[in-house]
């Protein structure tokens, strides 16, 4: 009971709570929608620890057993630990981490600015990369896919308005109009999908999380 | 045009700019210095509606000046005769003002002065307004009728499918290619690998996500094939460590599970992406499964398993993610599909039920649009207010 | 093989060689493009070109590194401008994580035009409260910053000694990635009446727009292209106008591939049938 | 520190870049630094941004205003559901008691679950529908009755395409053969409208490379 039921009731509860919150504006209910959210970043704060422990256990394991590429787990550490050690004194320090100027900033601006930087512009390539395998006019749904591709590509720079200068109007149309159609179509469909799964799992149909 | 022309001709553009801006400056003070400055008119003051309380709304119609203003000064007092006190300013063009931080059941009178630098012109008083709360959100009446229709239809559909009804459901083209994979994966001696997206458990597509995992970990038990989950989120890094687990039970198999596969990487985004990169080029796993609410390292994730000839499914509700998983992945659950299959692959009449009634659902919207686009053609709005 | 039918299967580490090159070479080569320059970018040109050497110009960083591709280049440009014209500039911003990025710009400028740091320029630093902070702002900047990013009195700085609030000020420039824009022209041009131009990413131009129109704003800098017309204005290309035809360069490659891909693909099909 | 800052941030970028070539000592070594250094970045980032604000300074803030432990703990009491139901999260890393971590988790589940039901129907459906309903026939514009009556059949026939309860046979076939081919379209669109800011992005870090780093051009 205590495995099942009662995170099931609880499941139910909160979630009853949530939709009767949005309909009653009127004190205390209409309120405890932005206190319950507070309640849920602290408590997901805490489950970082969770994370931290699964991924030194981790590779603190790879170490002991010299698995393969042991080397780059002491790297991991390291860098683990060097953010935490920044962190902390930075808060004493400074009074937050996140103070200009603070070593863990220098961090942030060096280590961690680049890093997401750059494996977010591999994007570059890897679209360049999608782009020529999967654009193939083998169906015509393909064929569709291609050439709306181009033309919002040509449509997006100056370089296709040289070539002819209505690809940046028939490009903005495409947008509006048949993009915007199927979008919503998509949208419409997911509302749906989401409305009917939130549902389910109020009403404790769908326990997959609780296995 | 000769160099000299230009120069001519740009000096002859700067000299009426200056002519038009003097007029502006001079209209402008004839305009303050007159006292011609126009106050706003029609003042309004009344309580917000369906609100918690403690707020009034003042609305009123702007200035024929209003081009030439700064803004406009919401003025509020307890008496009519003043004093009044500023309770906010907005912007030019604008009509309305919330005035919140009220006490209810208070009277309270409102002015708005229409302002420009070092003046402004006053509109008659307004109110008196009373603050108060509102246990019901009236203007969200369409939303909870909305849900409980959908709630009844579904009801209704498990009801029934409870009592042994026959329901049908089409393919879906990428749930076959699940065993599929699983199979090719197994016969490569290869692991299966999970990405369950950036989102924590309260997104609904997470859990459908997770759904999806618990069925595909349970054909690699029977298969006997590793699956690895690497994870951005403790909490779905714990849940997906129990969903395996009891799939594995189910299979008879509870000791080939390996609570190590599924792991905790980093919460950021790029770094998930390049741990998740990683762990496809050495593990080299036969099939990936993309499940699960994405961003912009959808595409990261996805040509890198294409690259290392892993069979990819991917599924997704990010609408911006969809065109990405569509031409890097073998096959892609688009948008509903993905939570049609979390409850089509657990082949159960009740989850079966709700499939059922969101049809139904989207049928009503389909001729709800229908006879909407047809009254709009007649300038009838009678289902577009339904809406509202 | 035929060669023709080897197009439809590229590796695809030929396709990142040829990203990599048509984008790096315009920089490199320091390619010069024209780019027409629009009015909304020029007025904001002509409102820093039209202030009397030594007026105070203050730029608010509201962006962070992850649009900094387009946001940076505006920085920069702005910055030369304000710094050619011997203008003062006071540096802050309402993004906990911004500030760095934007200090970055700030120094590089500054060292590379010789600029001193408390006679040309200061850096405020970041202080939470976004509209809390604006609105202080206006009655005495030292309310909120006592001191500057590093803690040095105000008082104790040439440049700021007689600047104390928006009346000192005569133009914001916001270098933007969200809704803070929207802030500064709610609490402090419709409140002070000070005039400000924003550099905003090009996805928020078009929302951006209608400040403009109603004249709320006096210019507006849209994405890389808004940057690469300034950096034209102030005659100093960089990233903003090198990245143009690099851009076109990019799109035009792709398209490419996709020809050559699809050109194999119908050859290989005609030899099968 | 900042040319020493700029040194290490090129040796990561590239690092980062040579995965495109395949993977090698130097990716491996960028994505496990990556990886740890994120993982503890994000522990002081919570720490400094939620827990530090919502759980501790109000205790402290009320300490300071009443000048009192116990108005302090009285008066934040509700604090303690969250603290309490964070740390039995905690209690996951002992598999005795584990199963008590299914209660936060249901409560976390609840509320998004909760949200979702009505966030789905405010936010999504009802703007989506309204938006659709435009008129079939403008007076004197053919263009915006084409547009329309465009958006009209191609948004019955993407949701069309969702339709499960039947095979897509017949008219629904067709209806969602249209669907899935409007849907072609704005996926080749948003691809292709994407493809300038990940440009972007790259001339960003090439830049880097190039100004920044190896100062080769201003």
């Amino acid at each position: 009971m205590m495995k099942r039921e009662i995170p099931l009731l609880i499941t139910f509860l909160t979630g009853l709570l949530m939709v009767v919150q949005f309909f009653v504006p009127h004190r205390p209910i209409g309120q405890i929608g932005t206190g319950v959210l507070s309640w849920y970043t602290i408590i997901a704060g805490f489950t970082l620890l969770l994370g931290i422990d699964s991924l030194v256990g981790m590779h603190l394991k790879k170490l002991q057993r010299k698995q393969s590429g042991w080397g780059y787990s002491i790297m991991l550490i390291l860098g683990l630990l060097l953010a935490l050690g920044l962190g902390i004194f930075s808060e004493i320090k400074y009074g937050s981490a996140l103070a200009f100027g603070s070593p863990f900033m220098y961090l942030y601006t060096y280590m961690m600015v680049p890093l997401q930087a750059t494996m977010f512009s591999l994007l570059a390539f890897f679209i360049a990369s999608a782009a020529y395998r999967a654009f193939r006019a083998r169906t015509l749904e393909a064929s569709l896919l291609l050439v709306a591709a181009m033309i919002v590509m040509l449509g997006r720079v100056p370089l296709g308005a040289a070539i002819w200068g209505k690809f940046p109007i028939l490009a903005e149309w495409i947008m509006t109009v048949p993009n915007a159609a199927a979008t919503r179509g998509i949208l419409i469909g997911v509302a749906l999908g989401g409305l009917a799964m939130s549902l389910r799992i109020l009403l404790g149909i769908e326990r997959t999380y609780l296995s | 045009m000769t160099e000299d022309g230009e120069t001519r001709k740009r000096r002859v553009d700067q000299g009426l700019r200056r002519v038009l801006l003097v007029f502006a400056w001079l209209a402008l003070l004839a305009s303050t210095s007159s006292a011609a400055l126009a106050p706003p008119e029609i003042i309004k003051a009344f309580d917000t509606p369906n609100d918690a309380g403690g707020s009034n709304t003042i609305t009123w119609k702007a200035s024929p000046q209003d081009s030439l203003l700064l803004g406009y000064s919401v003025k509020r007092s307890a008496k009519l005769e003043g004093p009044f006190e500023e309770a906010g300013v907005v912007l030019k063009g604008q009509e309305e003002f919330q005035d919140a931080g009220l006490t209810d059941r208070q009277t309270y009178y409102y002015r708005v002065d229409a302002r420009v630098l070092g003046d402004s012109a006053s509109s008659a008083v307004a109110g008196p307004a009373v603050p108060s709360a509102q246990w019901f959100n009236l203007g969200r009446v369409n939303i909870l009728a909305f849900i409980m229709l959908f709630a009844g239809v579904v009801l209704w559909y498990i009801a029934r499918a409870k009592k042994g009804a026959k329901l049908f459901i089409r393919r879906i083209a990428g749930l076959d290619a699940v065993e599929e994979a699983v199979g090719r994966s197994t016969e490569m001696g290869r692991p299966l690998m999970f990405i369950p997206g950036l989102l924590s458990i309260d997104d609904v597509t997470t859990l459908a996500a997770l759904t999806i995992l618990g069925r595909v970990a349970r054909k690699a038990a029977e298969y006997d094939t590793p699956v690895l989950v690497p994870c951005t989120d403790p909490l779905v890094m714990t849940t997906a460590q129990e969903i395996v687990k009891q799939s594995y039970s189910e299979a008879g198999r509870p000791d080939a599970y390996r609570e190590g596969n599924i792991s905790y990487l980093t919460y950021d985004q790029f770094g998930y992406a390049a741990g998740c990169d990683g762990m496809m080029l050495r593990e080299k796993p036969g099939a990936v499964f993309l499940q699960g609410y994405f961003y912009a390292e959808s595409l990261i994730l996805a040509e890198t398993g294409h690259s290392i000839g892993a069979i990819q499914i991917a599924g997704t509700t990010a609408v911006d993610q969809l065109p990405f998983f569509v031409t890097a992945c073998d096959y892609t659950l688009i948008g509903e599909e993905m939570y049609a299959a979390s409850s089509y692959l657990t082949r159960e009449p009740i989850m079966l039920g709700t499939l059922k009634g969101e049809d139904l659902i989207k049928l009503l919207i389909v001729l709800a649009l229908t006879v909407g686009v047809l009254l709009e053609t007649f300038g009838k709005h009678w289902i577009q207010a339904l809406f509202q | 093989m035929n060669w023709l039918a080897r197009l439809e299967k590229i590796d695809r580490r030929w396709i990142f060689l040829g990203v990599a090159l048509v984008v790096a070479a315009p920089l490199l080569l320091g390619l010069k493009t024209r780019v027409d320059i629009t009015p909304p970018v020029k007025n904001t040109f002509e409102a820093i070109d039209g202030l009397p050497a030594g007026s105070v110009v203050m730029v608010s960083i509201d962006y962070d590194a992850s649009t900094m591709p387009e946001n940076q280049p505006m920085l920069l440009a702005v910055l030369r401008h304000a710094f050619r014209k011997n203008l003062k500039v006071i540096l802050m911003g309402h993004w906990p994580l911004g500030l760095p990025v934007g200090t970055l710009g700030l120094d590089q400028v500054a060292r590379e035009m010789h600029k001193t740091y408390g006679t040309d320029y200061v850096n405020l630093g970041f202080r939470p409260g976004t509209a809390a902070v604006m609105v202080n702002l206006g009655t005495e900047i030292r309310n909120v910053f006592p001191s500057d990013y590093k803690g040095v009195p105000l008082d104790s700085l040439e440049m700021v000694k007689n600047v104390h609030n928006y009346n000192d000020i005569r133009l914001l420039v916001g270098i933007e990635a969200g809704d803070t824009y929207e802030f500064w022209i709610i609490y402090v041009q419709a409140r002070f009446g000070l005039k400000m131009a924003m550099g905003t990413t090009a996805v928020m131009a078009p929302t951006a727009y209608k400040y403009l129109q109603s004249g709320q704003l006096i210019g507006l800098i849209g994405g890389l292209k808004g940057a690469a017309e300034y950096e034209t204005l102030v005659n100093h290309p960089g990233i903003g106008l090198a990245g143009m035809p690099a851009q076109s360069a990019g799109h035009l490659l792709i398209i490419l591939f996709i020809i050559l891909g699809n050109i194999g693909y119908f050859l290989s099909r005609r030899k099968k049938a | 520190m900042t040319v020493v800052g700029i040194w290490i941030a090129a040796f990561l970028t590239l690092a980062i870049f040579s995965f495109l070539y395949k993977d090698n000592p130097f990716y491996k070594l960028a994505e496990h630094l990556y990886v740890g250094v994120s993982a503890g970045y994000y522990v002081i980032y919570v720490w400094s941004t939620d827990i530090r604000p919502l759980l501790f300074n109000p205790f402290v803030q009320t300490h300071a205003q009443t000048g009192s432990w116990g108005a302090s703990l009285s008066q934040n009491a509700a604090l303690f559901i969250p603290a309490v139901l964070g740390i039995v999260m905690l209690l996951r890393a002992f598999p005795k008691i584990a199963w008590v971590s299914r209660w936060p988790i249901s409560f976390m589940v609840g509320i998004g679950a909760g949200l979702a039901i009505t966030a789905d129907v405010q936010g999504y459906l009802f703007p989506q529908v309204q938006a659709t309903l435009v008129p079939l026939w403008v007076r004197g514009s053919l263009f915006t009755t084409f547009n329309n009556v465009l958006l009209f059949v191609g948004v019955v026939g993407s949701v069309g395409y969702f339709y499960f309860s039947r095979e897509h046979k017949g008219f629904l076939g067709g209806l969602s053969k249209i669907g899935i081919l409007f849907i072609m379209v704005a996926f080749g669109a948003s691809f292709g409208y994407t493809v300038m800011a990940r440009i972007s992005l790259l001339i960003g870090r090439i830049h880097f490379l190039f100004a920044d780093w190896l100062h080769l051009i201003r």
